[in-house]
């Protein structure tokens, strides 16, 4: 027999000065399975919550509903005090008798009626409540961070700084990312590798930190706190612990003709390299498909030269499986191809290059040691035109309908270094909209146009042609409202970025929602902008949504945060109103998984007696309560009735609806 | 006096709001502490997510005497459980067309998107929701006689 | 291999070269070109209005004609060819005009889109193929030859899908196919100045003149053309900087059949 | 007609959505007849949608437009300028005495090599 204790919180006059809280006690007391029913000033007060703890105790209470505000303000704190009196948090419900009845009607009669009906509600749901236990799952006390560029490696050296082991997982031979491949930095303009360097050694320096290079995640399963993780090492042919980084091989190599990716395929590189001087970890590695060795079976000099016989053909990919407790996705971007912009003519002209080109070609340690020559002849440009907007705001199918949000501050970086170097150069800059929100970002661009005389055009271009060895720029000067071609010696393209496009695989591997345009999904965009909606996984840098290095240094603390909050745990309480399965029922069709957006629905073969010594065994649904988030969509689905969700079961609130409709 | 009872007898019809916990539940909240007004006939169950209302609810308000049935949820888009609304929209969507068949009004029904911030929404929402269904009046269709009679005694 | 052909007005008057070669040309390829019966002219301009109806009929009763006979319809005149490709997209894909298309022209079943438009160059490299072409041709050209697309074989690409609208180089790799020399430039994918010749003859020969000149300076020595009226502005509203002939011309010679 | 029609008739002619233009300007940056459009094509999609048809219905643009489609392949919006453009040459010229080219003006501008098509096109483009 149900024994329920009714309480009417009158919140000083704001519920009692228009519902009739005595009347509504009064009204309850004759309800069937009442056994107490009071009101009181303030329930949430001390008082309160003894007066409520008392009746728990004297009455022997099996349930508990309180009239009272909003569930979202209190629930938690009347659930608390019921569980300090022996009874289970899940056997109180709340009446919103303030947000959604005192606070919005003014005739104390109506109020007074619907606060009524609203407990009844109450009452007859509690009737059907079941104790409920949050379970717990332990927490490994390690952490993934997916990527080495600046997101991952600021994540992975907040996380270490707690004191708890990361490991960097990074597809490329060296961590440092795209922002290794800068030249300086807006709007401070302090260089990149400055900056960027002494923290990639401090991720090689750190006991907790482990850094696998030329790796890739190949496989993810388990849920938050538990994930099992197997990690691809592809082989380098280098190893890892001998090679000193002293370069010999690299001068020895005869095959001296690989693009060189990290100076954007501006030059070339030997078939063993190290990608840049300040590689981390400073270690060699073997292009399979330009080594004479590994491609012939003839050359071998890098072995004979190498002094610590670091080098061995026969390496082969591993796989590796590690645990962890929680995951940072840092994947990063690239640029988009801009291969179908031929109004722009990037591929019929060696100088009509784009703006991460124009990185390296502006870097000391770039292909021209940082004196800026155009590509075609080595000569230095004396007109140097910028085209912003190259595929980002663009529907057509070679474009981006985003804005990729950094091009902006970038151009005005690069014209301003270009003025401040060269300052016979004329530098123009073709722009539909100039944005730079932030801090110190507006001032940035006006000091291109004020003090380093920037010209900015408003408007976009139509044509990039060659005439008489000059780029002819023809594009529209929207204020003057004219039509302008301007002879130029190189053409700048900000071309659009997009998400790496290994993180389609990777959001795959973690069930983490990608939107349409590769992007990772945030679980909320205000409220929870690092938390992918996968517990347990979160996001840092472009992978989520275009943008600079502070934002994405501020993401990645944010997920670091977000990580020792989870790791510090020894175990994790689960939300114990999750969905679960009468497996008598289930008949195994997959309905719910299909809906499940967290993959928290796996199938078990189960054995059923049949009697008679019989049995059957038969596919049912499992809900890994520590995946479920309890949001009730397969209990919708499941077309046999066997899926139901804890705390909101279909019959409580069946009860809830018929209750609203009695008259 | 007899004119006032009257009117007071005057038929109040029943309208269940279904409010997912994220968005609209909070909604209404903001609606009650930026104290916008809607009809006390507007009755609020709260559910984690829109996609947690089975069929089986709307039906069972309208067998029970429901005048009108709504849910609300979080914007496409938006949904904290990624896609919950999604599934609300499209099995919502053609239960409303079933019972516009059945002679359940397709005005009696209603699916919106109510975010937290949208107190003044939901309150738009749902006085314009109460006007209509006080315009169709009593829904007798799926009525459970056997319920009413019960009532009535 | 037979094929449907349409010719247009202007290859039975101020043209009649480009088709005659093209026909000669065809027929040492192993292509019969055959014209179909009672054609009516395009209209030479496609009417992009959403209500122009009536100006589309004569190419859909053309593309019903090859429907019956062989499904593809073989164009020569850029300008048919851009006519009758859009008209045929709209009768594939826009419901409305297909529509009020077919209550026009009450055909026994209605059309929608069926035939398959070719380009004669299309024709050479997808049917013929440019390498076959080059075993045949006894008398390479042995030029530079810059070409020139117009608008009508490109845009809107879309629809045309005739080659990359920014950097075509389908007509270079059919000079290379003919033992030429083909001379990218920027302007060939640019308006000749088109029917404005007639209204404001300014603004033609400045056209003609920029297209001609950065084809001489990129090092052409004659143009080619599909386009009638290309090849007449680029002749007669310039200055003449570099001879302009019909691709077909080219195609004759090189095949030895410049005098069947 | 009354005006508002008139904005309808010429947006329903267009085939063309000019609340999509981002106003760029990536169309008059390439449009080869730039110098002779007194209204530039950018402007016609700006005009139309402010609702100004009458600045486009008196300019000479509209004789001067080669209907290339260079706006309309680049446009990064799918908006379609030259399409505005012959929606409104249209209103144009289906209005009485709207005609672009009178016939007794064309017999002395006639080579013996002008082709057909360009009186064919021209007379399309211009007339009724």
């Amino acid at each position: 027999m149900q024994r329920i204790g009714v309480f009417i919180c009158w919140c000083g006059s704001n519920i009692a000065a228009t519902v009739d809280v005595e009347r509504v006690s009064e009204a309850i007391k004759s309800e069937p399975g009442v056994v107490f029913s009071a009101n009181y000033q303030y329930m949430c007060s001390e008082n309160g919550q003894q007066l409520l703890r008392n009746a728990i105790k004297e009455y022997h209470l099996t349930g508990v509903v309180v009239g009272s505000c909003s569930p979202r303000m209190h629930e938690a704190t009347f659930r608390k005090a019921a569980e300090a009196e022996g009874l289970n948090p899940y056997m109180v419900e709340i009446a919103n008798i303030r947000e959604h009845c005192s606070w919005i009607h003014k005739d104390r009669e109506e109020a007074t009626e619907k606060a009524i009906i609203l407990v009844r509600t109450a009452i007859a749901k509690v009737k059907l409540n079941a104790p409920l236990t949050a379970g717990e799952s332990p927490v490994t006390k390690r952490a993934l961070v997916i990527g080495g560029g600046i997101a991952g490696i600021q994540a992975a050296l907040d996380i270490a700084e707690a004191g708890f082991e990361v490991d960097i997982v990074e597809k490329n031979p060296t961590i440092g990312g795209r922002m290794a491949q800068l030249d300086k930095t807006f709007p401070t303009l302090d260089c990149a590798a400055c900056i960027l360097t002494p923290k990639m050694v401090d991720c090689a320096q750190s006991d907790k930190i482990d850094i696998l290079t030329y790796s890739e995640v190949e496989d993810v399963k388990g849920f938050v706190g538990n994930f099992k993780v197997k990690i691809r090492r592809k082989a380098r042919f280098v190893d890892e612990t001998k090679c000193t980084g002293c370069k010999i091989c690299m001068d020895n190599c005869p095959s001296k003709k690989g693009l060189n990716e990290f100076n954007m395929n501006l030059n070339n590189r030997p078939a063993i390299y190290i990608p840049f001087a300040q590689a981390i970890p400073n270690v060699a590695v073997i292009d399979p498909e330009q080594c004479l060795k590994l491609k012939s079976g003839k050359c071998g000099l890098c072995q004979k030269k190498c002094g610590v016989g670091a080098i061995d053909y026969t390496m082969t990919d591993k796989i590796i499986e590690r645990e962890y407790g929680a995951i940072v996705v840092a994947t990063g971007f690239r640029p988009i191809n801009i291969d179908k912009f031929n109004e722009y003519g990037y591929s019929e002209n060696k100088d009509v290059i784009t703006s991460l080109e124009l990185e390296r070609l502006m870097n000391a340690a770039g292909p021209t040691n940082g004196v800026l020559l155009r590509p075609s002849d080595n000569t230095h440009p004396k007109v140097i035109t910028f085209i912003q907007c190259v595929g980002s705001r663009d529907l057509t199918d070679c474009g981006k309908p985003y804005c990729s949000k950094i091009c902006c501050m970038y151009t005005a970086k690069h014209a301003m270094l270009i003025r401040e170097k060269y300052p016979d150069t004329e530098v123009h800059v073709f722009y539909i909209d100039v944005r730079c929100p932030g801090k110190n970002y507006d001032e940035f661009y006006r000091r291109a146009c004020e003090q380093y005389g920037v010209d900015y055009i408003k408007g976009m271009v139509g044509k990039v042609y060659n005439q008489n060895g000059k780029l002819m720029v023809q594009g529209s000067n929207l204020i003057e409202n004219e039509q302008v071609t301007i002879p130029s010696d190189l053409v700048v393209l900000a071309t659009a970025i997009e998400p790496e496009p290994s993180v389609r695989k990777i959001a795959t591997l973690l069930t983490a929602s990608i939107d349409t345009n590769n992007f990772l999904t945030e679980a909320h965009p205000k409220l929870k902008p690092v938390e992918s909606p996968t517990a347990g996984v979160y996001l840092a840098g472009v992978c989520q949504g275009p943008k600079d290095i502070p934002e994405t240094v501020s993401q990645a603390s944010a997920c670091a945060a977000k990580v020792i909050g989870l790791l510090v745990k020894d175990s994790l309480k689960t939300n114990p109103c999750v969905a679960q399965s009468d497996e008598s029922m289930c008949n195994g069709c997959s309905q719910c998984a299909n809906v499940c957006a967290y993959g928290a629905i796996t199938y078990i073969d189960k054995e059923f007696r049949l009697g008679g010594g019989k049995t059957e065994t038969r596919r049912v649904a499992y809900v890994n309560p520590a995946v479920c988030q309890g949001c009730g969509a397969c209990t919708v689905t499941c077309p046999s009735g066997a899926m139901d969700l804890k705390g909101f079961a279909s019959k409580q609130i069946m009860s809830e609806v018929e209750e609203i409709c009695r008259k | 006096m007899q004119e006032v009872t009257e009117q007071k007898k005057e038929y109040v019809p029943t309208i269940v709001a279904f409010c997912c916990n994220w968005c609209s539940y909070a909604g209404a909240d903001l609606a009650g502490s930026s104290r916008l007004t809607y009809p006390a006939n507007v009755k609020i169950i709260r559910v984690p997510c829109s996609c947690r209302v089975n069929p089986m609810f709307v039906l069972k308000a309208f067998q029970r005497g429901a005048d009108g049935v709504i849910l609300c949820g979080c914007h496409p888009g938006d949904c904290h459980y990624v896609t919950g609304n999604y599934y609300t929209r499209r099995r919502m969507s053609l239960l409303f067309s079933f019972l516009n068949y059945m002679g359940i009004e397709k005005e009696r029904t209603r699916v919106e998107w109510v975010s937290a911030a949208e107190g003044a929404k939901f309150s738009a929402v749902m006085n314009d929701f109460a006007k209509k269904i006080n315009e169709l009046g009593e829904n007798k269709r799926l009525q459970d006689l056997r319920v009413k009679e019960e009532r009535d005694e | 291999m037979k094929i449907c052909y349409y010719p247009g007005c202007t290859l039975k008057t101020k043209a009649k070269e480009l088709d005659r070669y093209a026909r000669a040309s065809a027929a040492a390829l192993g292509v019969e070109m055959e014209e179909i019966e009672n054609w009516q002219c395009c209209g030479a301009v496609y009417p992009m209005a959403r209500d122009e109806i009536a100006t589309k009929l004569s190419a859909v009763r053309a593309l019903d004609y090859a429907k019956a006979h062989g499904g593809k319809l073989l164009t020569l005149c850029s300008a048919c060819h851009n006519v009758i490709k859009r008209t045929n997209d709209d009768m594939a894909n826009d419901a409305d005009i297909r529509a009020r298309a077919n209550n026009y022209l009450k055909l026994e079943t209605p059309y929608s889109g069926e035939t398959k438009v070719v380009h004669y160059i299309e024709m050479l490299k997808n049917i013929v193929g440019f390498d076959n072409i080059a075993k045949k041709v006894v008398k390479p050209l042995n030029r530079k030859v810059g070409a020139y697309y117009g608008c009508l074989l490109l845009r809107p690409n879309k629809v045309m899908a005739f080659d990359n609208p920014e950097n075509p180089t389908v007509i270079e790799e059919f000079i290379r196919a003919i033992g030429g020399t083909p001379v990218a430039y920027p302007f060939r994918n640019e308006c000749c100045g088109a029917y404005v010749s007639l209204k404001n003859k300014d603004l033609t020969k400045r056209r003609c003149n920029m297209i001609l000149e950065s084809a001489k300076e990129k090092g052409a020595e004659e143009i080619v053309t599909a386009c009638p009226l290309c090849l007449y502005n680029l002749q007669k509203n310039s200055d003449n900087a570099l001879p302009v002939v019909y691709f077909t011309e080219l195609l004759a010679e090189a095949l030895g059949v410049k005098n069947d | 007609m009354t005006k508002q029609n008139q904005i309808e008739n010429i947006t329903r002619l267009s085939g063309t959505d000019p609340k999509k233009c981002m106003k760029c300007g990536k169309c008059s940056g390439r449009c080869p007849a730039y110098k002779d459009m007194d209204i530039k094509p950018h402007q016609f999609v700006m005009y139309l949608e402010k609702g100004k048809i009458e600045k486009l219905l008196a300019s000479k643009a509209i004789w001067n437009c080669l209907s290339c489609m260079e706006c309309v392949e680049r446009c990064p919006r799918g908006v379609a300028p030259a399409g505005v453009v012959e929606a409104v040459r249209d209103t144009v010229k289906r209005a009485i005495g709207g005609n672009g080219i009178k016939a007794e003006d064309i017999p002395p501008i006639v080579d013996e090599f002008i082709p057909q098509q360009l009186l064919v096109s021209a007379y399309r483009k211009y007339n009724k």
